[in-house]
């Protein structure tokens, strides 16, 4: 077949290769009060949506068959704001609508059930005191997302008996409540199982959030599986400091990280740097502003180190030898002798550090 | 994804060579400029979207700093097209571009949700004492549009189309013979390969072919296309009024009544629906598959039959695939449609019709029968992918996944070193094969053996006497570009029929001479 | 002083010109000239003769699954 | 091409056949073992037949008794000895009871069975070094795995292979290939997947010349091989240290794919298991024919089982079974109740090990990152084979750069050089301790021996040590509290009305599992992707 050099054989070939495929975004917003507290100068929270919801009109302008989620993570609990299952009901319909009904009906639909649900949650965090020192779920979120991603990714074709026609019912009640009975409508409820095996994903998470005191196993598991399922995290930080952990989610998966200092022209960012399309990733320098940072975190005092302790059973890091002996995770208790080897000052001489070297396991000869 | 870009690439290409006014004027509408940014390619589609919120112009070398350098080319020639459009502008003597602001007005004012009241169509705020459903519409629109197909494959006891439809296809040399009588019309090559595309590009060769007609017709171009994009935006199973359209589109209305793009009771109605074909004229793939159609009716009443969920309705009418391939060039195509048989037939041996199945063979004399008629190998093999079933469309991407998971692998112990990188570079190595490519291949050599030899009609020169003199005239027969063949050696070359006055006078103008 | 003759540019792999050689010796008349390894000047009218020709020529190499039932 | 997904699916029947007799047969077979494994070589063709048989059947009721076969293809053990079963005979009519209901509990039902669930704390050895021999002799061109048995094996490797630097990441591999007598080294230990899948792939592309199966296997040598080779990688540490603790925090493993009915050996074989057992590794097999009473040796005496071996040796039934199997061995051991009390009776804690974690460093312009070679500390270790072959940038001038600096660093190269190992000559990794740059992890700093590493290796490892808890069915009601997967939004079925139709419809779920901590509720495709993959709870998290 080698010697047809025909150009019947080259001409699919110089085909465009970047397809054209349907692709799913879901936003993360953390609205956790006290990091929005810090920025009440520069931006509100309402203001960071109402960029958000231009960014998610735009990605739906992209292409009919393109899918949008948004999922608010809050000390509360992290929810799905669109698509919303409890949305839709009869109360709900008959709320004043938020938008003008002008707008592009893909648009509009995602819009007001969004900004609907984010001032029911807005409300709820305003009455609930837990939600001023409680940590941050945005590992839940991730994982939700994640699961949505999944779902929406292998929409099984050989099982669409009750499978697909029930997501068809969720979306597709969702237009038909949101939209005003328009029946069955054309927009994600069909694309997504006809873009089963296709659609592209990625995953944009908005924090403010710089205390970093996100829950560390959930996270990397996070990551880990966003990295299997081929979709990218892309973060957009706003506030003070950056956040090492989600810095990590964004570079091992292939997203887009930016910290930014100016949370007035956030849309100009969202409608550039964030707007690279999975599909066209491979034809963009990405951008980014930072180095990344693997350090672990200590599972004790909860400071990431780069200069650790592990323990073998569990492989829980410590930034110092735990005074007792004993692991602080499995319990384990730690070889003596090896603490006190440890623990023996630096040694200077190499001679010395190499004692202090032989008790990790080689890894290479 | 391929034959969706061929319509692209159409509907774009008769943007591209309209007048700048009447592009500039295109952008005045929301809608338009909605669709128009969807039609685009997907970096095109990324830089329009940088550049919608920034003011100020973009140099050129601040957007080469975005593409990693080998997407260089392709940037390139997407500005090129970017421009053609009149979408970018270019700004200090070429060096900054900036975006149409026309354009950057309304696409904004689309993406805010602030244009005007009429931009997406007026709906009906009365109920119809005449309940139209989703349902209904999607019937209208496909027994419409089937019509007209199998009016061109011409299947019997089918009522011919509008003789609106009729010069339509006679105009878009899809079908000729004399006069406008639906007997005397035979589908020509380009028919047979209208037929094969999906129904998506088949309503856009047809629509373009009527924007050709507007001028004739004294209809403003503008106003039919800002139409046909609003059409595409619209709500389907929603009612709209007529009041507010201009009367151009008035007229277009009855017209794409025809088609089955629109569903008016009657012609008098103040309100019409936009059917499943025109919801999706801007959009993927939802709308209803040409051949496939049919067949989706069969899965309906099947799925009705066994008391499946509700929600499989609506499914089915947009299950695409339903044709299987075998290595051994076996097709089983699950359909019971005259159209799709019909169609299959064209280059399918078929051998055996069950209830709701067909099965044939791909054989050298079926391809080549469809060859004969003008469809190329390519057209063969995009119908038969677009039309694969799921299931060969699922195993296919496990085979790549394979292919690539075991090429790359480096997302694995490079937990910090961003995997996507290295393994989006391979990916492109690796295409998705849906069908066999054994039966790929076979169907273009297929095509080559039949062009086996190429023949060009004109004339030798030869029994030249010197070989200056051949020279002389040889040169002058390349210049003109009408050489196909030459032999310095023996002294002869080969020009093409149309050159030989050319080269003839010119022989007899020097020759003599010397 | 050149001649121009009329005829038809025949371009083909060497195989199919041997085969057109071979369609010209049954039945000559059709080959006006032998230009090179992969072109021959053939007689305008005797084209789609030619072309019919090596369509069955060519045929009776194909295997047809049919054949056989 | 099947269009239904349905014909693909084996219906297990019910539990078939007796064990009892198969039981006797057992311990006939036995002393036919036995025999056989005194006249290795004589090995007749004409008993061969018999001899399968009922070794056959032996196998399978090991693997009955065990359960841990593959549920997808029938019951009975291999798949041709099962009655032909229909898709369609599963399906009942229940008098228009709808059969959409009764299909989709057959695919949870699937789903479910892939799912193993381990939930429960152990302690395992993480940091692995294990030797995987691949049986190269003659009897691998047998073509009863498609399309032949070497070939099944190394396709199969490859998937272990990623899979066990997935899950196991600062572990390391090696890979022998027992062929012709004797034991060659084709992979050495490493901890970079792909230097390892492009072994296996040069193996593969050379199976029809220099690697084609050929020739008796030996057992012995394989082991000594192998044995050598983990003795190597620890040894220094043991030595010189003493300590003892890496048996707890680092385990020696083997494992082998035994193709052939015997092994053909220069010297005693149970000396070579004593040493095994002396050197405290441990020896899986998987058979690709039947149980050898050599094998079983091996593997009851390293892992110090009692009688029941089936655990760590397990003959395959089928090419899904064979999978299953290989798979199995990706998930780290837990360490051994014995062992525990071993540690604790000799009051040795575990160990305690001192990491760095590097930062990445990348060269980056204001907004952008560039892909730009950089110079590093490290040197090819290993595949210098590979490194030879393909050189990025000359080698010489990146060694006496850094050998200037250098302490034991050995020869430097630029960072590319080493690129037999999979290494991204872009990107480098700074030592915290010593500054030293490195271009690949995990590894030993060149200069300051410190033990190098990023959180996200030992992260991976991590859902092993928290494992998540099972979700549990909800069982059928007439009405649910949940009408939509937490995690992925999904509608769930309504509650069935007429509870007294259960009985007739066995299979019917109520398609909804719960979380035991939170108490969300999650679909099937959640549930497997929820325990497989992501290893946290989105309701958990969420609150």
């Amino acid at each position: 077949m080698d010697a047809i050099s025909d150009n019947v054989f080259n001409d699919l070939d110089t085909v465009e290769t970047v397809s054209d495929d349907p692709s799913l975004l879901t936003v993360i917003l953390d609205i956790s009060p006290g990091s929005w507290f810090q920025l009440r100068d520069q931006i509100s929270i309402v203001e960071v949506t109402k960029s958000l919801l231009v960014f998610l009109n735009a990605h739906l302008s992209l292409n009919n068959s393109n899918q949008v989620a948004f999922i608010v993570s809050s000390p509360v609990g992290s929810k799905f704001l669109y698509p919303s299952p409890v949305h839709g009901t009869e109360e709900q319909r008959n709320k004043p609508t938020l938008i003008t009904m002008n707008m592009y009906r893909q648009f509009r639909v995602v819009d007001e059930a969004v900004l609907q649900d984010l001032n029911t949650e807005l409300e709820q965090i305003r009455n609930n005191k837990k939600s001023y020192s409680a940590v941050s779920t945005l590992a839940g979120a991730l994982s939700m997302a994640l699961t949505y991603t999944h779902r929406m990714l292998t929409l099984d074709q050989s099982i669409r008996t009750t499978t697909q026609s029930a997501i068809n019912n969720t979306t597709n009640s969702q237009h038909h409540h949101n939209s005003g009975g328009t029946g069955n409508s054309n927009g994600s409820g069909h694309s997504s199982q006809l873009s089963s095996t296709n659609v592209k994903s990625r995953i944009l998470v908005v924090s403010a959030d710089d205390t970093d005191d996100l829950k560390y196993i959930p996270i990397m598991n996070s990551i880990f599986a966003a990295q299997k399922i081929k979709t990218s995290i892309d973060v957009a930080k706003l506030g003070a400091k950056n956040s090492s952990y989600l810095q990590q989610a964004s570079d091992a998966t292939n997203g887009v990280y930016l910290k930014i200092e100016d949370p007035k022209g956030l849309i100009q960012v969202l409608s550039s740097a964030f707007f690279i399309e999975p599909s066209v990733r491979p034809l963009f320098i990405l951008p980014t502003n930072s180095n990344v940072n693997y350090r672990a975190s200590c599972f004790v005092t909860g400071k990431s180190v780069d200069l650790g302790y592990v323990c073998s059973i569990c492989l829980c890091i410590m930034s110092l030898i735990p005074t007792d002996g004993k692991c602080p995770t499995c319990d384990s208790n730690f070889d003596a002798r090896i603490i006190a080897q440890l623990k023996r000052a630096p040694a200077v001489v190499p001679k010395k550090r190499r004692k202090v070297v032989s008790t990790a396991p080689p890894i290479t000869p | 994804m391929s034959s969706t870009n061929l319509f692209k690439t159409t509907v774009i290409q008769h943007l591209e060579e309209l007048p700048q006014t009447i592009q500039t004027k295109l952008y005045e509408a929301p809608a338009t400029c909605l669709s128009i940014f969807r039609l685009l390619p997907a970096v095109a589609k990324f830089f329009i979207t940088s550049m919608v919120f920034y003011e100020r112009p973009v140099s050129l070398s601040q957007l080469d700093k975005w593409c990693k350098p080998h997407a260089r080319n392709r940037q390139i020639e997407l500005l090129q097209r970017l421009k053609a459009l009149h979408l970018i502008l270019d700004v200090n003597n070429g060096s900054h571009i900036t975006l149409n602001p026309t354009f950057r007005k309304n696409f904004r004012d689309c993406l805010t949700g602030v244009q005007s009241v009429n931009a997406f169509g007026n709906i009906c705020t009365t109920p119809d004492k005449h309940h139209v459903d989703v349902s209904f519409l999607d019937k209208f629109a496909s027994q419409k549009w089937e019509t007209i197909l199998h009016f061109m494959v011409g299947t019997e006891l089918v009522a011919a189309p509008s003789s609106s439809v009729l010069s339509l296809l006679k105009l878009g040399g899809l079908m000729e013979g004399p006069g406008n009588s639906p007997k005397n019309l035979a589908i020509t090559n380009k028919g047979f390969q209208f037929l094969l595309q999906d129904s998506n590009t088949q309503i856009w060769t047809l629509l373009l072919q009527y924007l050709n007609l507007t001028k004739d017709l004294n209809m403003d171009p503008v106003d039919v296309l800002n139409f046909i994009f609003i059409l595409g935006s619209l709500e389907l199973g929603k009612s709209y009024t007529v009041s507010h359209l201009s009367a151009t589109q008035v007229s277009l209305l009855a017209d794409l009544k025809d088609y089955g793009l629109v569903y008016q009771r009657t012609d008098s109605s103040s309100r019409f629906y936009p059917t499943r074909l025109a919801t999706t004229l801007t959009s993927e793939s939802s709308a209803l598959k040409s051949a496939s159609t049919s067949m989706d009716q069969v899965i309906e009443s099947a799925s009705t039959d066994n008391d499946l969920s509700s929600g499989q309705g609506g499914v089915a009418s947009s299950t695409h695939g339903s044709i299987i391939i075998e290595t051994n060039f076996k097709v089983y195509a699950y359909t019971n449609s005259p159209l799709e048989i019909a169609v299959l037939n064209l280059f399918v041996h078929l051998k055996t019709r069950f209830a709701n199945m067909v099965c044939g063979q791909l054989t050298r004399e079926s391809v080549r029968s469809a060859l004969q008629n003008g469809i190329t190998a390519e057209q063969l093999i995009k119908f038969l992918e677009t039309h694969a079933h799921p299931q060969m469309r699922v195993l296919a991407k496990e085979k790549l996944d394979k292919k690539i998971e075991f090429d790359t692998n480096n997302n694995i112990n490079t937990a910090g070193g961003a995997p996507g990188t290295k393994s989006d570079s391979n990916i492109t190595q690796h295409k998705l094969e849906i069908l066999p490519p054994t039966v790929v291949d076979q169907i273009k050599l297929w095509q080559l053996e039949l062009d086996r030899i190429q023949t060009f009609e004109g004339y030798l020169f030869k029994d030249f006497v010197s070989q200056q003199e051949f020279e002389v005239l040889n040169k002058y027969a390349m210049d003109i570009g009408v050489l196909l063949w030459s032999d310095k050696i023996k002294k002869r070359f080969f020009v093409t029929k149309k050159g030989i006055d050319q080269v003839a006078d010119y022989a007899n103008r020097k020759i003599p001479s010397r | 002083m050149p001649t121009a003759t009329k005829g038809v540019l025949v371009q083909c792999d060497p195989s199919i010109r041997a085969l057109i050689l071979q369609i010209d010796s049954k039945a000559p008349g059709i080959v006006l000239d032998e230009l090179d390894e992969t072109h021959l000047l053939i007689k305008q009218d005797q084209v789609m003769n030619v072309k019919n020709e090596l369509n069955k020529l060519l045929s009776k190499n194909i295997y047809n699954p049919f054949d056989e039932q | 091409m099947a269009r239904d997904d349905s014909d693909e699916e084996y219906v297990a029947p019910g539990s078939p056949g007796e064990l009892s007799d198969d039981k006797k047969e057992l311990s006939d077979s036995d002393n036919n073992q036995e025999e056989e494994d005194e006249d290795l070589q004589d090995e007749d063709n004409d008993e061969d037949d018999d001899d399968e048989i009922v070794i056959a059947k032996r196998t399978r009721a090991k693997s009955k008794a065990t359960t841990a076969i593959s549920d997808l293809r029938g019951a009975n053990g291999y798949s041709w000895e099962d009655e032909y079963q229909r898709s369609w005979d599963v399906v009942k009519d229940n008098e228009g009871q709808s059969l959409e209901s009764i299909i989709q509990s057959m695919i949870e039902a699937r789903k479910k069975k892939i799912m193993k669930n381990s939930s429960g704390s152990f302690q395992r050895g993480i940091i692995r070094t294990l030797i995987v021999i691949v049986d190269g002799s003659q009897t691998m061109l047998e073509k009863d795995l498609r399309p032949t048995r070497f070939l099944m094996t190394l396709t199969y490797l490859v998937d272990f292979i990623v899979e066990f630097f997935d899950q196991n990441p600062i572990s390391q591999m090696g890979i022998v290939l027992m062929r012709n007598g004797v034991a060659t080294l084709i992979s050495e230990v490493s901890s970079s997947p792909q230097y390892h899948l492009d072994n296996i792939r040069h193996v593969k592309a050379r199976q029809h010349n220099k690697f084609e199966p050929k020739g008796d296997p030996s057992l012995q040598n394989s082991l000594e091989m192998a044995r050598s080779l983990l003795m190597y990688n620890f040894g220094n540490n043991s030595t010189t240290n003493n300590n003892g603790g890496e048996s707890s925090k680092n385990s020696k493993e083997i494992l082998i794919l035994f193709g052939a009915l015997f092994t053909s050996d220069p010297g005693d074989i149970h000396h070579t298991i004593n040493n095994l057992i002396k050197d405290d590794i441990k020896v899986k097999i998987i058979g690709l024919s039947a149980q050898v009473a050599i094998c079983q040796e091996i593997v009851r005496r390293t892992n110090k089982l009692t009688s029941d071996t089936s655990s760590c040796y397990g003959v395959i039934m089928n090419e899904q079974h064979y999978k299953e199997l290989l798979l199995d061995c990706v998930i780290p051991l837990p360490i051994t109740i014995e062992e525990s009390l071993k540690q604790v009776k000799q009051n040795r804690g575990v160990a305690l090990i001192k990491m760095g974690f590097p930062s990445k460093i990348q060269l980056t312009t204001n907004r952008t990152s560039l892909d730009w070679p950089q110079l590093c500390a490290c040197h090819p270790t290993q595949g210098s084979e590979g490194s030879k072959n393909n050189l990025l940038i000359n080698d010489n001038p990146g060694k006496s750069l850094v050998d200037g600096g250098g302490g034991n660093g050995g020869g430097g190269s630029i960072g590319g050089g080493s690129n037999g190992n999979g290494i991204n000559p872009y990107i480098g990794y700074q030592c915290p301790q010593c500054s030293a740059k490195v271009c690949h992890l995990p590894t030993i700093c060149p200069i300051c021996g410190l033990m190098l590493i990023l959180s996200t290796h030992l992260a991976r490892s991590y859902h092993h040590l928290v494992p998540l808890a099972a979700y549990k069915e909800v069982p059928i009601a007439k009405s649910y509290k949940s009408k939509y997967c937490y995690g992925c939004l999904l509608l769930f079925p309504n509650g069935i009305d007429d509870l007294e139709s259960i009985d007739k419809l066995l299979n019917r779920t109520s398609s909804r599992y719960r979380c035991p901590k939170c108490s969300n509720d999650f679909c099937i495709d959640c549930d497997v992707f929820v325990h497989e993959t992501l290893h946290n709870c989105p309701g958990c998290d969420s609150m």
